[in-house]
Parts: C-alpha cells; structure tokens; sequence
C-alpha cells in the first residue's frame, strides 16, 4: 500500500491551492455519504451512482482548470462538478429536486450542469458526454480560445462506438481535448477486464494516433501532473487519452448487492483511499498541519450540513414550471 | 391460480423456451449474475451458463445488430438492452437492418430475434431513462412491436415473440414490474397481433396498452361502482402489425373514444389509433370527439410531483372520461 | 423573379448566414470539395475555408453530438448527415442530447444547431437510403422539425432554422433538389411553426408537405379545370412544434379531410395530424371519415416501377379524393 | 511498380482453382463494366460503387472460404459476391432490378445477398456489416461450428463506431471472424490520411488485443496467404484484423467528379492492377499459358454476356409482389 504522492509539488499549488483541493476531495466524500444517507431512507425517489474513492481523479484533474476551461462528465459526476467550482447548495438542491438545484429539479443527479462554470453536464447516457467534448472544443477552436476541454468517462464508455467516433475526430482535427477516462476496474457488474481483451487501455490512444498514459487515479499529485502536461500538450497538439486507475468503493447505484467482487479486493482499494493519501502527504511535506488538516475537515462537514439545510429549505418546483424550459427563444 | 411479478413471467418465459430449443439465447449488458438492472434475468445465468447467457460491453450498436446476425444465421438470440431509451444507440442496427433485411433480400432471409427492453417513467431516473418511444418502432415495416401489461399475458407473449421469425421489440413497463397476477406454471403462448379487450363496457372505450392498462381498469371499476358508467378497455398487446379490429368495433358500439398511453402525446401512438378509427366505419357511430391522452410534451422530469404529472395521472383520466361522457 | 432550385435555395441561406455571423459553420461527410451528395454546399468551400466547412470522417454519432456541444458552448453549427437514414447511427446524440439538454439542464442551456438532411425515396437507393422518419423526429419534445417544399420556404425556413436557438431537423427532400421556384436574392425568413396554405378551396383539404406539396397543388389544379373542385392544401412546413390552427380552420372549412405523406402511413406524421382534426371543432364539421395516404407498409424497394408505387403515386391520390368527395 | 506476386504457391492453388480464381477476378471487372455501361445509359436507375482495382482483395480473401463460412460485404461488394460463388445471372438481374434476381428486384446493387451460399448481403449503410458479422460467428460458435466469417469493410467504415463495438466485442469472445478492411485510400471523397491520424491502420488491432496485419490487397497471392492464416488462427484464437490496401479505379458512384484526387495518382495506382499482375504471375510460374489464360478471359467476357442476356430476358417484378416479403410466417 504505497503513497507514491511523493511527487515533486509545483509551485502553483500552493498552500491554498491544496487546502482547496482537499476541501474538495473531502466536500465529495461527506456530500456523497448525505446522498447515500438520503437514498437509503428513500428520501430520494430515483437512484444515483457515487464517486466515493475516485475522488483525487476527478478533483486532482479539474484543479488544472480555469472557468473557461470546460468539462463533460458522467452519471457519476459529483467529483467532477465539486472539482470545477460548483455550488454546492444548489448541486444538493438539485439531487432533491428542488427548485434551487442547478436544474430546478428537473435533471436530478444524472444531469446537474453548470454552464456558467464551464460544467456541460453530467450525463445519463454511458459514453453520451464524448461528441459532446468534441463539439465543445470546436467552438474553443473556432473562437481561437485558449482553453481546452477535459473529456471524463469510464472503462465501460470506452467500449461504446462514441468513444472511438469521438477520438478519431478530434484526432484528425488536433482539438484540445483530454479525454480521461476513470477506470474504476468496473462497468456496473462488468469487470474491464471482461469487457476488453487488453491490459493497459492506454494502447487504445494508438489508433487514433495520439498520446495515451495510464496513472494512479487515487493519487493525487500524479493526477495532478499529468493533467497540468496534457493540457499543454492538448493547447498546441491536439487530443491525448490517460486512462485514470481508480476504483469505486460503493455499489454501481444504489440498487447492487456487490455480487461481482469480493469483499478482499474492496477492501484492498481502500486502503488506497486517495483521501487519507492526500492527507498524508499534505503532512508529510508540512504543508498543512494536523490541526489545519482537521480543520479542512471539519469545514467539509460543515458545507454539506449547510447544503443540505439550504436545499431543505428549497421549495419543490411548482408543477406549473412543468412545460417551461423544452425551448429556447 | 398462482400469482407471480411481471419480471418473474418474462423470466419464466425466456426460461422455458431456453429449456425447449438449443437455439435460444440470451445476452446484455449484466443480464448475467448480476441478474439485469431491473432483476429480471436472475438466477438464469446460474441455470444455462455463459455460453446462452453473455454479459457484454456496454456496446448496444454491436449488441442489436449481432442480434440480427444471430438470428438471419439460424438462432432465436433475445438481446436486452438495459433501458429502452439505449436503442438509440442501436436504432441502426435495429431499423436499417434487422428490419429490413428480410425485405432487402426479396424474403430470402428471416431474422428471429427479440430485443426486450425496459420503458417508460416513474422511477426518478429522468429525461435519459424513461422515454417511452414505441411510436418509433411501430413506424418501422419489419419489425413487430409488444408492450404486455399484464403478467400473463407477458410471459404468453414473450413466448410467442421468441418463437416468432422476425424481430420483435418487446417493450416491457418498469412500472410493471413488481405487479403480481395469476400466471399459470406450464408453457403457453398469447398469439401476437391480438387485441384484447380487457374489460367489457358499453358507455365508452379507451385504448391503452403497458402500464396505463391496470391504471384505466382500476378507474373504470371505480366509475362503474360509483356512477354505473360502463367503459371498455382495449389492449392492442401488439402495437405492430395491429390488430384493428377490436378497436373500430368497440368504437362502434361505444361512440366515444379515448386513447391513453404513457408517451408524449404529440406524434405518438395514440395518433395512429385515433387516425385509424378516424377512417372507419366506426366514424359514422361517433358521439363525440375522439379524445387522446398522452404525455406532455416535455422530457421526463427529475423531481417527483413533475415526474407524476408529466404523464397521464389518474386524475386527469378520470376528467377526460368525465368530459367526454357529459 | 429570378428562378432557381431547391438545392441552390438551401445554399444561398447557408452562405448568407454564414457571410452575415462569423459563428455560424458547417460540417459533415464530403460536403467540402466533392460539394455533398447531392451537390447542395458546391462551391461554399471554396468560400468559406476549411475552418468553416469541414469535411469529416463516417461518424455520424459523434457528427451530431459535436453539434450539440458546439451549439451548447456558442457556436451555430450546421451539420449535414447524407442521408437522413444515417441519423439513426447519431440517434442518441440528436433525441438524447441535444433536444434533452435544455430541459434537463432547467432552462440553463440552448442547443442552437441544424441537421440538415436530405430524405425521401424515388432514386433508386433501395431501402436503407429512402426513408422518410420524420414522424420520429416529430415525436421528440425539445427537437424542432422542419420539412420545406418549395425553393422559397427552403431558403427562408433554413435561415430562420440557424438563427433558432433549439436543435432544428431540417429534412429536404431528394425529388426536390432540383426543382425550381422564384426565390429572391436578398435574406429573407419565413418564420418557423407557422403553417401556409398552398392554395385556396372550399370543397376538401388535404394536409401534406415536403414534395407532396407540388404533387398536390398540379392534381387540385388539375381537378378545378376539369371538374371546377376546389381544393385547399395546407403545408404544415414546420412539423413540430406544429401551428395546427389553419389545419383545423380548413377542415372546418371544407369538411373534408385527406392526409399525404410520403412516410409508411402507419404510424406516420399523418396520424398525428388525423387525431389532432379528431379532437377539435372541426370534428362537428367533417362530412366524411378523415383519410389518409401515406406510404405502404414495407421499406423503399429497389425496381423502379415498385419504388414509384411505394409511396403515394398521383393516381392513387386522385382516386382517393374522388372517393373522398363521391 | 513491383509485380510481388512470387509468393510460394500453396498445394491447394491447384491450376484448376486458380483458373477457377482468375475467372472469378475476370467476370468481377467484366460485370461491372456492364454495370458502368447501363448506368452511364441510364438503363438502370439508382447507384452503384464499382470494385474495379479491387478484385485480389475479395477473390483472394474469399478463394479460402467453403461454402458455409460466412461473408458480410458492402455497397461495393460485386468481388465479394463473385468471389462467395453467386450466381451471376441472378446477380446482374438483380442489378437490373428484375423478377429473378437475389431479391426479386427489391434490394438492388446495395442489397445482393446469397444467404445459401453464405453471403449475408451488401450493405447500403457503412460499416452496417460489423454488427451482423460478429452475431453470424455467435451462431457459429452457439452450434460449435468449424466455420468463420469473412467481414469486409472499407476505410471508411473503420471510423463508425460499430467497428469499435464489434471488434471489441469479437475479441472478447474469441469469435472466429476475420475483419478485412480493404483500404482503397479514400471514402467518397475522404481520404484515409485526411480522416485517421494513423498512417498504418493495422495498429488499431491493439486496441483489442488482437492481431492485426496489413497487406498488399491487390497481390492476389498475398492476400490469398494472409487470409489463409487468418482463417486458422480465428478457428482457435478468435478475430484478427486485415488492412488490404488497394485503390478504386473508378468513382466513388455513378456521379463522382474526381475532384478529391489526382489523375497522376489513378495511374499510379492502374499500374498494380492486380488482374494484369495475377495473369503475369500464372505464365512467369508455368501454371497456365497464354492461351488457357485469353481462353479464361473471353469466358468471362461470355459469362456476363450470358448474365446479361439471361438478366434482360427476366421480368420485372410484379407490382403485386410489392406487399410481400415484409414478415416471414
Ligand atoms: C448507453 C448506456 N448503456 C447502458 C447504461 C446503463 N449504465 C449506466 S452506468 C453503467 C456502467 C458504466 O460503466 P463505466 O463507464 O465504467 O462508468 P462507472 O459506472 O464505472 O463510473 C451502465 C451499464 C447507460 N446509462 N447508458
Ligand atoms: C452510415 C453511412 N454513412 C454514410 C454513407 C454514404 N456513403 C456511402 S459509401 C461511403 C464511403 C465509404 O467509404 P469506405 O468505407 O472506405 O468504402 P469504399 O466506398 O471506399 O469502398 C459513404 C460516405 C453511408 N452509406 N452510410
Ligand atoms: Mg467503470
Ligand atoms: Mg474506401
């Protein structure tokens, strides 16, 4: 059980930076457990898939992100959107339906998008948010912006057609694209290695030509790296695939009884929990004391209770708005 | 009798006819031990082993059309995919193909094969999980199209898709699901493009079909007991190729129509009926308008309340009904 | 007026509007230097450069999702599928994405794009590039669709399509292309949802669109010189959201109602416009069953004679209005 | 301008099945001249796309195949047709849209489909046939039987997303199916360089851990070895992926312009014609004269005669029939 994040920092995260991020990781993990809380009381009609574990792939990818930078991310998106800057108010109000949630309460866990933030959504389809990427980075392209786009989806997308449809396009057309997809070893009951004939996905970037690296999702500091390269690379060379390792501590959705994995192999992964990792590090290399440490968490505790007071007192969306929002004028 | 679920009959169906004919096989996305997203498939795994029962990638391009491939070669393959809203994916493996291949080759292949597929709304999974499309396929020449909305006649017709030779989209209704009916234990088949009337009436008649059938049986029941009104109900059960039949002489003898269905309102099935009755004899007999009751036209919303009422509610049928009688 | 055809008609709005808002651009299979399949964009290339018009790679699901992602970030992009029998490949990025984005999202979004597409039968292409799906598309609450049948409405339609703010299916027809109309040469719109009446009448309506219409209009010109009938013909132009209001009207008006369209008659747009006739005042007003004539019930065959007998040939809407008016 | 075509000559390649073989290239180019003829006359309505240039690639790849191995072909798939052993009178009726062609006039060119002889029909929709491919090998492997599928494809189907899907999904089911993509360098007017990043499209067999191999698609010798291989190795190990790379001497259809490439390069390209090669090789080696060879050629040349003659003498179908076909009982 190593804690490689012995990597070297880089100037620009910086003692705030990383408090922040930590503040992520951590608002990721309690926003979830609330979620999971709500789910399990039935307090929530529908279902909704958490990212618990992946946490350092999806925030140690968004913290090289500006607003303007944009992402398309999946029905397991909480880590993507907290990573880029959501509301957590309001992304809680949205999960219970109300009318302050970011969709009004019409999107739900599968749909919360930002667009203000540069979010385009999270997506309900597996493998829906890819073209979506790649159109987003032909408006970057035509407007001769200096942003790219970060493309997040799983190891079951990376089987849909869209996926291939969708590299090979941005391939040929040298879009800023970094397309990341978090291999969390499972697509629902199906393992990756049931799905595909390969080992490394990383070998998949060969068929389109572009650069593919496979890194530790649960480590922080490498996800961090290799996302800050990708997106230089991505600005001047086009799209890049990184196969983000990772692995989901929870069911697929709330209804899994877990049946296709066994308890050691859950039970290893945790151990590798990329939360008390980051923590350590942040120790280690005295960037945070405990003290300061504890007191990130205790403000993750407190910013969910917080949402999760005011998305209570978020009223349910009036059954009158029910037609409004199909169409734009 | 004996009461089992809607998915127990469809699971006994696919089961029985796995048992009967080597031919039949089965593959989706965690249909295996995971037993299928909406459990239907459990325990069929563990019985036929994964030569007959294949776990796949989440590929629905490849899994519908393999499906046609399967079949136009010689097996009866049943392909679930996990949602219905999901064909998309595979719409032109399903429609430009499966379809039309019988056609294209001058009806020198046949393609035997049924997608099954989960539909509609009403478990908070939103716009991308809970369409009910079956318009789109009851469009299409060369396809046939079920929606059972009842146990028994699930498992009867599931049986008889399976042993159809062409394909057959089986749209089952989520909502459905976890309903119990009297379903007998041996093998049986409910022939396709057979309308039923599910429940005799003089007054009025709706058409339905899927999961707004036992919602309209329940409020006729209950205007009949309440009021003496007397509504029929016709259940199409095969939407493609229909059995009209039924429905223009139950118009007839009614004189008031009101077609139900779950799916936007707007282009959706309920035109086709109204249409055909619309040009029948059965216009001569109208007393009324015919009315239809579809969903609105919006995507299927998160929220609870918004989610209930973007589809017919029993309250809004019962209105329609009363207006249509006054 | 200066006369030219459908396909330049649909050009010239491209260009202009692209001439007139630098976001505006246009992708697709082969429509840069060979022109597009049907030469529609020849020439705009050459004007436009390949920042602005990009041929692409055969990919259609990621060409319509592209489009919606393009859309939805700020650009106005034009994508062109070669043969609207191709966007079943792109169906989950079109019905989805890109009509679901703006609900689901709460209002918080607009997908600006247009897919224009090219549908219909009568060239020969066999099965699986002859359809006609619009009553899907029709289907698809958040889409617009948008099926124009004379050079003017094409030019005028498409710009109003790319300057609408919500995903446009704009689907022309083939046997049109080459067709010629007065068209001015200045932009112009002819706005969306708003139905026109082709020609005037007072003894029977016939609702249809896309290259119905001038089928259509030459056998109502046809009858009023031989035998003094004066048919009224509404184009409904914009399928959905669809102006129903001049439908009704004109049925009210004549009360007589006959439906064609090209599209498989089961289950086709024209139930829709059947069923809406059905429900509303003109219900009162009609004089005869309301009939419809849409294409038989197969996929586009290969031979030519059974092509042209495919889909609603001029004889067979003659004698349907004679039958209709008897 | 190498003629390769020294390759060793397998055991099998008797003087007779080679005869039997350059027949086959020869009544390939000789019916569809026919074809160009009656389309440039506008005796037949409707498209075709001519394989002209690409007659080794299908008569080599399908010269290894019994009668119940199984093809799926393309829109440009007369070679295929030829090479499975249709038979060509009712072929060119059914071009021509007659009462005793394949479908009784009601596929035309795009649809010709031979189920009893293995050929699971053109395909009007580019890369429709993968799909259909890897269900025919789950039939195969379903009923344990010794056979496997020929899929063809072109460059331009390798961008679909059901390439990715259905070799994906071959590959992890060992399916015995031979994926042949014959590259002529360009879809419609999109050339493979311009629509892929990759200069070798070989490379996307890693993807799925499989095999992969590029050819000289218009060595008939070449591709005749390469399929043999193939064929044995998908027995037991499953997919393998071929890039037969060869040239279409004719447009894409009946109405294609050129614009998108050089005469200089058709030259090229009509230099490596591979019937003018496979006829040198068969009199450098001894295996057949210059008289056995011209007798072949005019008996070709008599066979699509023949085609034609038996094709205008068939009816046209009866509008009556135009119901039937839609449903089997
Ligand atoms: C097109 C499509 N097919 C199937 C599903 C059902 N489904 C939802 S999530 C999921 C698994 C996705 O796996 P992966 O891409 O690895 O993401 P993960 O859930 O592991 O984060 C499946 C099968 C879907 N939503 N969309
Ligand atoms: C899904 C789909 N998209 C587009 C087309 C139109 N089209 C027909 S053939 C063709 C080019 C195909 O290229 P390739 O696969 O390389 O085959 P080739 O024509 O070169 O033999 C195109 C774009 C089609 N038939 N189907
Ligand atoms: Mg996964
Ligand atoms: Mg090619």
């Amino acid at each position: 059980m190593a804690t490689k994040q012995q990597t070297k920092r880089p100037p620009e995260l910086t003692k705030e930076k990383l408090s922040d991020i930590y503040l992520k990781m951590l608002q990721t993990r309690n926003f979830e457990e609330k979620v999971a809380y709500f789910f399990s009381r039935g307090m929530v009609h529908g279902t909704t898939h958490l990212c618990a574990g992946q946490e350092a792939s999806a925030i140690g990818a968004c913290a090289n992100l500006d607003e303007s930078d944009l992402i398309t991310s999946t029905h397991r998106g909480h880590g993507h959107c907290i990573g880029k800057g959501i509301n957590i108010n309001r992304m809680m109000s949205e999960l219970l339906g109300k009318a302050d949630g970011y969709c009004k309460g019409k999107g739900g866990s599968m749909h919360i998008a930002d667009l203000t933030r540069g979010n385009l959504g999270a997506n309900g389809i597996v493998g829906g948010g890819l073209p979506i990427a790649v159109g987003a980075a032909m408006t970057l392209k035509l407007k001769k912006k200096d942003n790219i786009v970060v493309c997040f989806f799983g190891d079951g997308a990376i089987n849909e057609g869209s996926f291939h449809e969708s590299v090979n396009l941005a391939s040929i057309w040298k879009l800023p694209v970094i397309f990341i997809c978090e291999n969390n070893q499972y697509a629902m009951s199906m393992s990756a290695k049931r799905s595909m004939n390969i080992d490394d996905l990383s070998v998949r970037a060969s068929s389109y030509g572009i650069p593919g690296k496979t890194i530790d999702g649960n480590d922080f500091l490498e996800v961090y790296h290799a996302v800050k390269e990708a997106k230089a690379y991505a600005k001047t060379n086009g799209p890049m695939l990184l196969i983000s390792n990772t692995y989901r501590f929870k069911g697929h959705s709330k209804s899994d009884a877990n049946k296709y994995r066994t308890k050691e192999e859950i039970e290893e992964w945790k151990a590798l929990d990329p939360i008390p990792r980051l923590r350590a590090w942040l120790e280690e290399e005295k960037i945070l004391t405990a003290t300061e440490l504890d007191g990130i968490e205790k403000q993750a505790h407190e910013d969910i209770e917080a949402a999760v007071e005011y998305a209570s007192n978020s009223p349910d969306p009036s059954v009158d708005t029910i037609l409004e929002d199909v169409y734009a004028d | 009798m004996r009461e089992i679920t809607y998915a127990e009959a469809i699971r006994e169906a696919m089961t029985l006819e796995m048992r009967r004919d080597p031919d039949v096989f089965f593959f989706g996305e965690d249909i295996g031990l995971y037993g299928g997203a909406f459990g239907v498939s459990v325990g069929m795994f563990e019985e036929f082993g994964e030569e007959r029962v294949r776990d796949t990638p989440i590929s629905e391009a490849v899994l519908v059309g393999a499906a046609a491939g399967a079949a136009v070669t010689g097996t009866r393959p049943i392909v679930e995919i996990q949602f219905s809203d999901f064909i998309t994916i595979g719409m032109d493996q399903l429609v430009n193909q499966a379809a039309k291949m019988r056609y294209m080759f001058g009806g020198r292949a046949q393609v035997p094969m049924v997608l099954r597929t989960p539909a509609g709304s009403g478990t908070g999974a939103a716009a991308q999980h809970s369409q009910s499309l079956e318009a789109w396929y009851a469009h299409v020449p060369g396809l046939k199209l079920v929606i059972p909305s009842t146990p028994y006649d699930a498992k009867g017709l599931l049986i008889s898709a399976i042993r159809d030779n062409n394909p057959v989209v089986f749209m089952e209704q989520k909502l459905l699901y976890r309903r119990k009916g009297e379903v007998p234990e041996e093998s049986y088949t409910v022939p396709l493009s057979k309308s039923d009337v599910k429940r005799e009436g003089r007054d009025l008649t709706i058409v339905t079909y899927g999961r707004m059938v036992p919602t309209c049986i329940e409020i006729a029941d209950e205007m009949s007991a309440k009021d003496g009104v007397e509504i029929e109900i016709v259940d199409p059960r095969t939407l493609r190729p229909l059995d009209a039949e039924p429905i223009i002489a139950s118009a007839k003898k009614t004189g008031r129509v009101l077609i139900v269905h779950e799916a936007v309102q707007f282009g959706g099935y309920g035109g086709e009926i109204a249409a055909i009755i619309a040009d029948s004899e059965a216009f001569y007999y109208l007393d009324a308008p015919i009315r239809r009751l579809g969903g609105l036209d919006i995507p299927i919303p998160y929220n609870p309340e918004l989610e209930r009422n973007a589809v017919p509610t029993p309250e809004r049928i019962r209105e329609t009904i009363q207006g249509l009688l006054a």
